[in-house]
């Protein structure tokens, strides 16, 4: 059967049929995403082992003097990424079915259909061009999802597309670049082509495109100002998407051609033994993950505040990536797959509890664990991995990238990546504390409740996943073992069991680990209700201290955790952070528009006409060069 | 096949027949116009199918270099043929405040032959007449509506163009003068004989009319007035049908300029002026016409660049750029007509509601606006790629990132038009209004080109890769139309 | 005598386009480029001539049996054309500014104060 | 009402300065030698035209185009194209395409002018003519009928033509318009309708008998007699037709009272 072209045409169907017929019917709709979804699911599955499986276009394009076969190639890091995708995306649906109920649903599903159907071109392209048809697909819908048509999410959903349609424009330059310099257009072939030159000074400059463009989906250092923005905007059940999945395309595209490239030396000069420019690459992700954690510090928006963690959790990815070690290479394969699950599933948290109170705002929340405990939990275990703890899964992932880190001996490196983790620790701890502990806010005190069943139903799959990964990292390290071998993994580092973690320090065995960790939880938990004397307070019982909350700005009756909770990193981190990159992109755009005002005021003045037409025709002339 | 030189004389005779028939009815004209426009379509795509090599058509029993000749190839031939498709589906136009006018339809047919002339023309003094003719035909319609900002187009439009072309004829004279001939095969083929000098004081001279035309920077000052204030169709008219003959010039016009790198570079850099300057005075404005003006001007600037860079590649996107623009322009002009007319403004912002009223009709809107962005699987994508492609395989990579980090500007202004529409949350709440059904149909058509040329660019390939051998190789051009 | 009327022609062209840059008149603007189509078509005539040449018109079948000097007769007939055009450019032109000014009372492109787009901002 | 600013004619003196030196620099050669005004008329194409003998020459190859010398044999009606004035020959014949499309630009020009006159009429009523005026014209406009006529018969021996025949006419017109006598606007746009189409239709006619639009498919007759030159004396009369209604009507236009 054909996999790949039924899955596009199938999306591309099922999102005009929607939008034609069932806007108005969001349950309709959802339940077309879901068998979609689904049903590629299980046809994907079939895939695996099936390397060599490629379907190509029946016609020959011919563009110029270049003629290109569109072929889609199965491969195994595509398969990987496509498989979780659409594994999360069926959850994600289930979700929204449940969500679609709710007045902040919008019909989302048209685009998003169109958007998976695009993640296939991209995953699977074997020529650039289906790569970039992909690639644009990937972009210009998620604008309208973003915005909703709403108003007060334009500006935001314009930081997303214009910061995008720069990644493209750069990947169509790169794409062109490399076709200049290997005459096809052949992701593969390029690749040894590029390889086979001498390198030189013209061959960084190539690269510089593509780190754009990737740079910019996965939303790292300079680039990161679109991802708080758009995830803030973006309809409660849609954020996982873009943080689970869309941001790791820049990660794939990464995979897919800069790591072969600069892990072969294809940029001379090295750094102990790592390319001088994956180098530099490295710390651009450490600073990546610094920058995201010191501003979701201060973040009032849980949304943008998860939106922060992605983006540090990307620099982890990328410093990994970056090291171009066999073993870099799996810690950030791993990590970005740990971190699509458990981002997923915080995210879907969040829309729970967004789908309840109808506010993202952690100051209008407060104490509704008890309200929500499904969600509460599923919150706790995603951020608990998102923090690196054990036994979860985002604990084993970051294991392997300090190994890698380590193994390099680049100890600094080490430092800062364990300074953003810590502080992953204490912000995901005050969104915990934000929404879910303190105080419950008087309105939401009779309104909420747990969400129904259809929407737990991800919530739970994802507890598990998180947990059993977790404990047997192998479930996922296992299959992927023909592409690390491969890359050329060594053969210490490939996991024999599935619950034995690889490292240059030798092993983690990540099962009894679990087990004395599990029989501490219980210790604990026994003396917790055993020892600790608790008793309940009164609700308007509030434990300020001895000081007026008015002096805090805060509502009088309620004691909030959501502002100043770490008031000295604050001040001591944030101007910095806070003003450089989001005050670089304001003024880029605000003076590309007065460069608009500007030429827009030639075409205004009216008697100007004859005059600048005859200094065209000098500038002709000095052109001409036979003048001057 | 003399008889190509039907497709020029056609709408002529059609134009002289209007004034006779103008009294039998309200319609007549129109009717009329409708005939002349579908009989000149029919023989243009009679013609373009049965082309087998390239004809040309003697005029007055004069052989080539002494007398006036037409050139039907398959580019020359496809491009008549699509102003023809083009001016009759134009016919259809929606716009409540246009009334009816026997010499307006008499200077539309006029029009629709200069430019057919200007495509067809083996001649260079012919191509000065026929640009007269087009130009002197639009400056009278673009004047019609009445509105001041059209006046404002026309007069500037007029100044400028008869200024150009009379530089233009100080070339075709010095040509004349040195090589002795009239005719662009003639004189391509013993143009290397003279100093580089005298020719890109020749080439400069005829350029510069042609820039007029193609809307290139220093001389469109008259686009945004003429754009703004004429007619709905005659905007459709500039954007879509006069577009394609001038940048039909600047390719043609290769013949000449093919070898000299610094006349190259000069129509780049220009090119690269023009982008950039469109794109972002369309970013800044949020007027619907104007916008659609300044992409323009941004669009023609790309195939001066195309035209500049002149390899295969860039060739070859070149035709498509000038195709999908004009078929896409063309369809944005038509919406906005209807948009504008039920708006009741033409300020984007205030358009809230609209695609609630007419979801389909924003969903085309969005097909074309995302086609000349350059979104792949539209028709737009190809020429742009291509374009892009071609600069760097000539190693001009600076221009063509500026172009490229203009075209982001693009992008957005398009997708924010598409946004204002769709945007539920504000704005007015405009009453709906009937669409009529030929007007629908012409830009469900126009659409479903460019979706359909967009994923099956096979369509167009073979001919274009013809065309495209056509300006690369003016040997065979030479042979044919002296020999 | 080809390099005085070159020099001269292509000054009434030169004046032609110093009055395109510096008037805002729109009559005088019209005029202008009476002055550079005129330029230009006599520009066209030096081009074709030929020192001592003839009136081209065979007045004698004699005429063609000597060897030919007359004046080139082809930038002629095009000059014919183009003054032609000229006229009719001349005219529409007229209209145009005659319908300018009865919409607006001017009879230049220049902006009044109290006229502002409404839209742009 | 005008604003000359004295920065902007600064700037215009060095501009057109700029283009002179432009121009100048153009058709030198490197050693400051003129390009230009060394070529010969049996250069170009239009030696052929007067040696009428384009479609005798050898066939144009790459480099040279001149052809052979075909011995005139002076009295006879071999020749290609009966026209005395060369100017007229090429104007109607070996360009007649161009002459189309001139006479396109004066009929697109007219109807925008005519399109875009503006409804406003004029409000004073002209003075009426004297008598001396009013009866004095009717000769002279005759005269200069006659001597339209006569240029537009004669175009294609004499200096003269169409064109120039027609504006005589239109003259003529005028000068009636001066004496206030009515002229009937209908006809003169019939006549003009006529007149192109008449022009198309002898090019078609050329198209379908001979094979080429426009062709001569008349018997050049011999040189310097009246009826010469094939249909380049028809295409003269419609053209002079033409121009003298158009001319006629936009002159007529602006004397329409409300």
């Amino acid at each position: 059967m054909i996999t790949f072209g039924t899955i596009v045409i199938l999306g591309i169907l099922i999102s005009l049929i929607i939008w034609l017929f069932f806007r108005e019917n969001k349950v309709i709709s959802w339940i077309l995403f879901i068998l979609y979804t689904g049903f590629s699911f299980v046809l994907l599955l079939r895939l695996y082992g099936q390397w060599q499986y490629y379907e190509a276009f029946k016609s020959i394009i011919y563009l110029g003097n270049i003629k290109i076969k569109f072929t889609l190639q199965n491969n195994m890091l595509g398969w990987i990424f496509a498989i979780l995708i659409f594994g999360i995306s069926f959850f994600n649906g289930l979700f929204s079915l449940g969500f679609s109920k709710s007045k902040y649903s919008k019909n989302i599903v048209p685009l998003w259909t169109l958007i998976l159907s695009a993640s296939i071109l991209i995953l699977f392209a074997k020529d650039f061009i289906l790569f970039f048809v992909g690639w644009e697909y990937l972009t210009w819908p998620v604008f309208f999802i973003v915005n909703q048509g709403k108003k007060k999410f334009y500006s935001d959903s314009m930081y997303y597309f214009a910061l995008n349609v720069l990644g493209g424009m750069a990947l169509m330059l790169g794409i062109w670049l490399v076709f200049k310099n290997t005459q096809t257009l052949d992701i593969k072939t390029s690749i040894s082509i590029l390889l086979s030159h001498k390198a030189s000074i013209h061959t960084f400059w190539l690269l510089i495109p593509f780190f754009i463009a990737f740079l910019v989906k996965s939303a790292a250092y300079p680039f990161h100002v679109w991802a708080p923005r758009a995830h803030s905007s973006a309809p409660a059940d849609f954020s996982p998407f873009i943080s689970g999945i869309m941001i790791k395309f820049g990660i794939f595209g990464i995979l897919l051609f800069i790591y072969p490239l600069l892990s072969k030396g294809f940029i001379p000069g090295t750094y102990h033994g790592v390319p001088t420019t994956a180098y530099f690459l490295s710390w651009l992700g450490i600073i990546t993950s610094i920058v995201a954690t010191v501003l979701a510090f201060s973040e009032n928006n849980m949304k943008r505040l998860m939106a922060y963690s992605s983006v540090a959790n990307v620099g982890y990815i990328l410093t990994a990536i970056f090291l171009t070690t066999p073993l870099g290479i799996e810690g950030g394969i791993f990590h970005t797959i740990n971190h699509m699950i458990f981002k997923v599933i915080i995210f879907i948290t969040l829309a729970a509890v967004y789908f309840r109170t109808g506010t993202a705002d952690m100051s209008k929340l407060g104490g509704i664990a008890y309200k929500m405990p499904i969600t509460f939990m599923t919150f706790l275990i995603g951020i608990i991995a998102a923090a690196g703890i054990f036994p979860m899964n985002g604990f084993t992932s970051k294991w392997i990238i300090f190994q890698a880190i380590l193994e390099k001996h680049f100890y600094l490196m080490a430092v800062a990546m364990f300074f953003a983790s810590t502080g992953a620790f204490l912000y995901l701890y005050r969104a915990l504390h934000s929404i879910f502990l303190g105080q419950i806010k008087p309105e939401h005190r009779d309104s909420v409740k747990e969400v129904p069943f259809l929407m737990q139903i991800p919530m739970w799959i994802g507890m598990i996943l998180i947990i059993s990964i977790g404990v047997f990292p192998g479930l996922v390290l296992k299959p992927l073992i023909p592409f690390f071998n491969s890359i050329g993994l060594p053969a210490k580092y490939i996991l024999t069991s599935l619950s034995k973690l690889p490292g240059s320090f030798g092993q983690l065995n990540t099962l009894n680990a679990a087990i004395i960790f599990g029989f501490a939880a219980v210790l604990v938990t026994i003396l917790f209700f055993v020892v600790a004397k608790h008793h309940k307070k009164p609700f308007m019982d509030n434990y300020t201290a001895g000081e007026d909350p008015k002096d805090w700005g805060v509502d009088e009756n309620r004691y909030q955790f959501a502002y100043g909770f770490y008031q000295p990193f604050e001040k001591k981190f944030l101007p910095f952070f806070k003003r450089s990159v989001d005050m670089f992109w304001q003024y880029f755009g605000f003076y590309t528009k007065h460069l608009g005002e500007w030429f827009n005021n030639i075409f205004k003045d009216d008697n100007n006409f004859g005059y600048i037409a005859i200094i065209g025709i000098v500038i002709i002339f000095i052109f001409g060069g036979f003048v001057l | 096949m003399n008889s190509i030189v039907l497709l020029i004389v056609l709408p002529l005779v059609f134009a002289f027949l209007i004034p006779i028939f103008k009294g039998l009815g309200k319609y007549a004209s129109k009717i009329v116009t409708i005939l002349s426009m579908l009989t000149g379509m029919g023989f243009a795509v009679y013609f373009f199918i049965t082309l087998q090599v390239p004809v040309k058509a003697i005029l007055g029993g004069w052989k080539p270099p002494f007398g006036i000749v037409l050139v039907g190839d398959k580019l020359s031939l496809l491009f008549v043929m699509i102003i023809y498709i083009l001016a009759f589906l134009n016919l259809f136009f929606f716009d409540n405040n246009f009334k009816e006018h026997s010499k307006f339809y008499t200077l539309y047919n006029i029009a629709i032959a200069g430019t057919a002339g200007m495509i067809l023309t083996g001649d260079i003094f012919n191509m000065f007449v026929f640009i007269e003719i087009t130009g002197i035909a639009l400056y009278s319609l673009i004047a019609y509506s009445g509105k001041e900002q059209a006046l404002k187009g026309s007069i500037k439009y007029l100044i400028i163009g008869s200024m150009t072309s009379l530089f233009l004829l100080l070339g075709v004279t010095l040509a004349y003068h040195i090589l002795g001939s009239l005719n662009l095969a003639h004189i391509s083929s013993k143009f290397y004989q003279i100093p580089n000098n005298l020719k890109f004081l020749i080439l400069s001279l005829i350029f510069t009319s042609f820039f007029v035309e193609a809307e290139i920077f220093p001389f469109n000052m008259w686009v945004p007035n003429a754009y703004k204030g004429a007619n709905i169709p005659i905007a459709a008219l500039l954007a879509g049908i006069v577009s394609i003959a001038a940048g039909y010039l600047l390719f043609r016009f290769r013949y000449l300029y093919g070898g000299m790198r610094s006349f190259g570079n000069m129509l780049v850099w220009f090119g690269v002026i023009t982008v950039v300057i469109g794109e972002f005075s369309a970013y800044f404005t949020y007027d619907l016409r104007k916008i659609l003006a300044f992409s323009s001007i941004g669009q023609m600037g790309l195939i001066l660049i195309a035209a500049g860079i002149s390899n295969d590649l860039s060739v070859y996107g070149g035709f498509f750029q000038i195709l999908s623009h004009s078929i896409a322009k063309m369809l944005l002009f038509l919406l906005a007509g209807f948009i504008i007319y039920e708006a009741g403004t033409e300020n984007v912002k205030k358009m809230g509601g609209f695609g609630k009223n007419h979801p389909y009709l924003t969903g085309i809107f969005l097909i074309g606006a995302l086609s000349l962005a350059g979104i792949p699987g539209l028709m737009g994508f190809w020429g742009k790629f291509n374009i892009v492609g071609g600069g760097i395989a000539a190693g001009r990579i600076l221009p063509i990132s500026i172009v490229l980090l203009a075209a982001i500007a693009e992008s957005v202004y398009l997708i924010r038009v598409v946004f204002h529409l769709f945007k539920t949350d504000e704005g007015k709440i405009i009453e709906k209004k009937k669409i009529p059904l030929g007007y629908l149909m012409v830009v469900i058509l126009l659409s479903l080109t460019i979706v359909v040329i967009g994923v099956y660019p096979q369509l167009l390939n073979q001919v274009l890769n013809d065309a495209t051998k056509i300006i690369m190789n003016s040997g065979s051009y030479i042979r044919m139309v002296l020999g | 005598m080809f390099w005085l009327f070159l020099i001269g022609s292509i000054g009434l062209v030169l004046i032609g386009i110093f009055g395109l840059i510096t008037r805002s008149h729109l009559i005088k603007l019209l005029l202008s480029l009476n002055i550079l189509e005129t330029g230009i078509n006599l520009t066209m005539i030096v081009l074709g001539y030929q020192n001592g040449g003839k009136v081209p018109i065979i007045h004698s079948l004699l005429d063609l049996t000597k060897p030919i000097n007359f004046v080139d007769p082809l930038p002629q007939a095009l000059v014919l054309t183009s003054i032609v055009i000229g006229l009719g450019t001349t005219a529409l032109a007229l209209i145009l500014i005659v319908n300018y000014y009865y919409k607006t009372g001017k009879l230049s492109l220049e902006r009044s104060e109290n006229e502002k787009e409404n839209i742009d901002e | 009402m005008e604003s000359v600013r004295p920065s902007r004619t600064i700037f215009g003196i060095l501009l057109i300065l700029f283009l002179g030196y432009a121009f100048y620099q153009g058709i030198i050669d490197k050693n400051g030698k003129p390009l230009i005004g060394k070529t010969k008329t049996t250069d170009r194409v239009s030696y052929n035209m007067i040696e009428k003998n384009v479609n005798r020459s050898r066939n144009v190859s790459n480099k040279l185009f001149s052809g052979i010398k075909v011995p005139y044999k002076p009295g006879t009606k071999n020749l290609e194209d009966g026209t005395a004035n060369i100017i007229t020959s090429i104007v109607v014949n070996y360009r007649g395409f161009d002459t189309l499309g001139e006479v396109m630009v004066l009929f697109t020009s007219l109807t925008g002018f005519l399109m875009l006159f503006p409804s406003l009429k004029r409000k004073e009523k002209l003075t009426k003519p004297s008598f001396i005026v009013r009866n004095g014209l009717i000769p002279l406009y005759l005269i200069t009928l006659l001597v339209g006529i006569y240029i537009v018969f004669h175009g294609h021996l004499t200096p003269g033509g169409g064109f120039a025949g027609g504006a005589v006419i239109a003259t003529g017109l005028l000068l009636l318009l001066i004496a206030q006598f009515k002229i009937n606007e209908k006809l003169l746009s019939v006549l003009e309708t006529v007149a192109g189409l008449s022009f198309l239709t002898i090019g078609l006619l050329g198209l379908f008998i001979k094979g080429s639009f426009l062709q001569n498919f008349l018997n050049p007759g011999p040189l310097g007699n009246l009826f010469s030159s094939g249909i380049v004396i028809y295409i003269n009369l419609v053209i002079g037709l033409k121009v003298a209604s158009e001319l006629g009507s936009l002159v007529n236009r602006f004397t329409e009272e409300e």
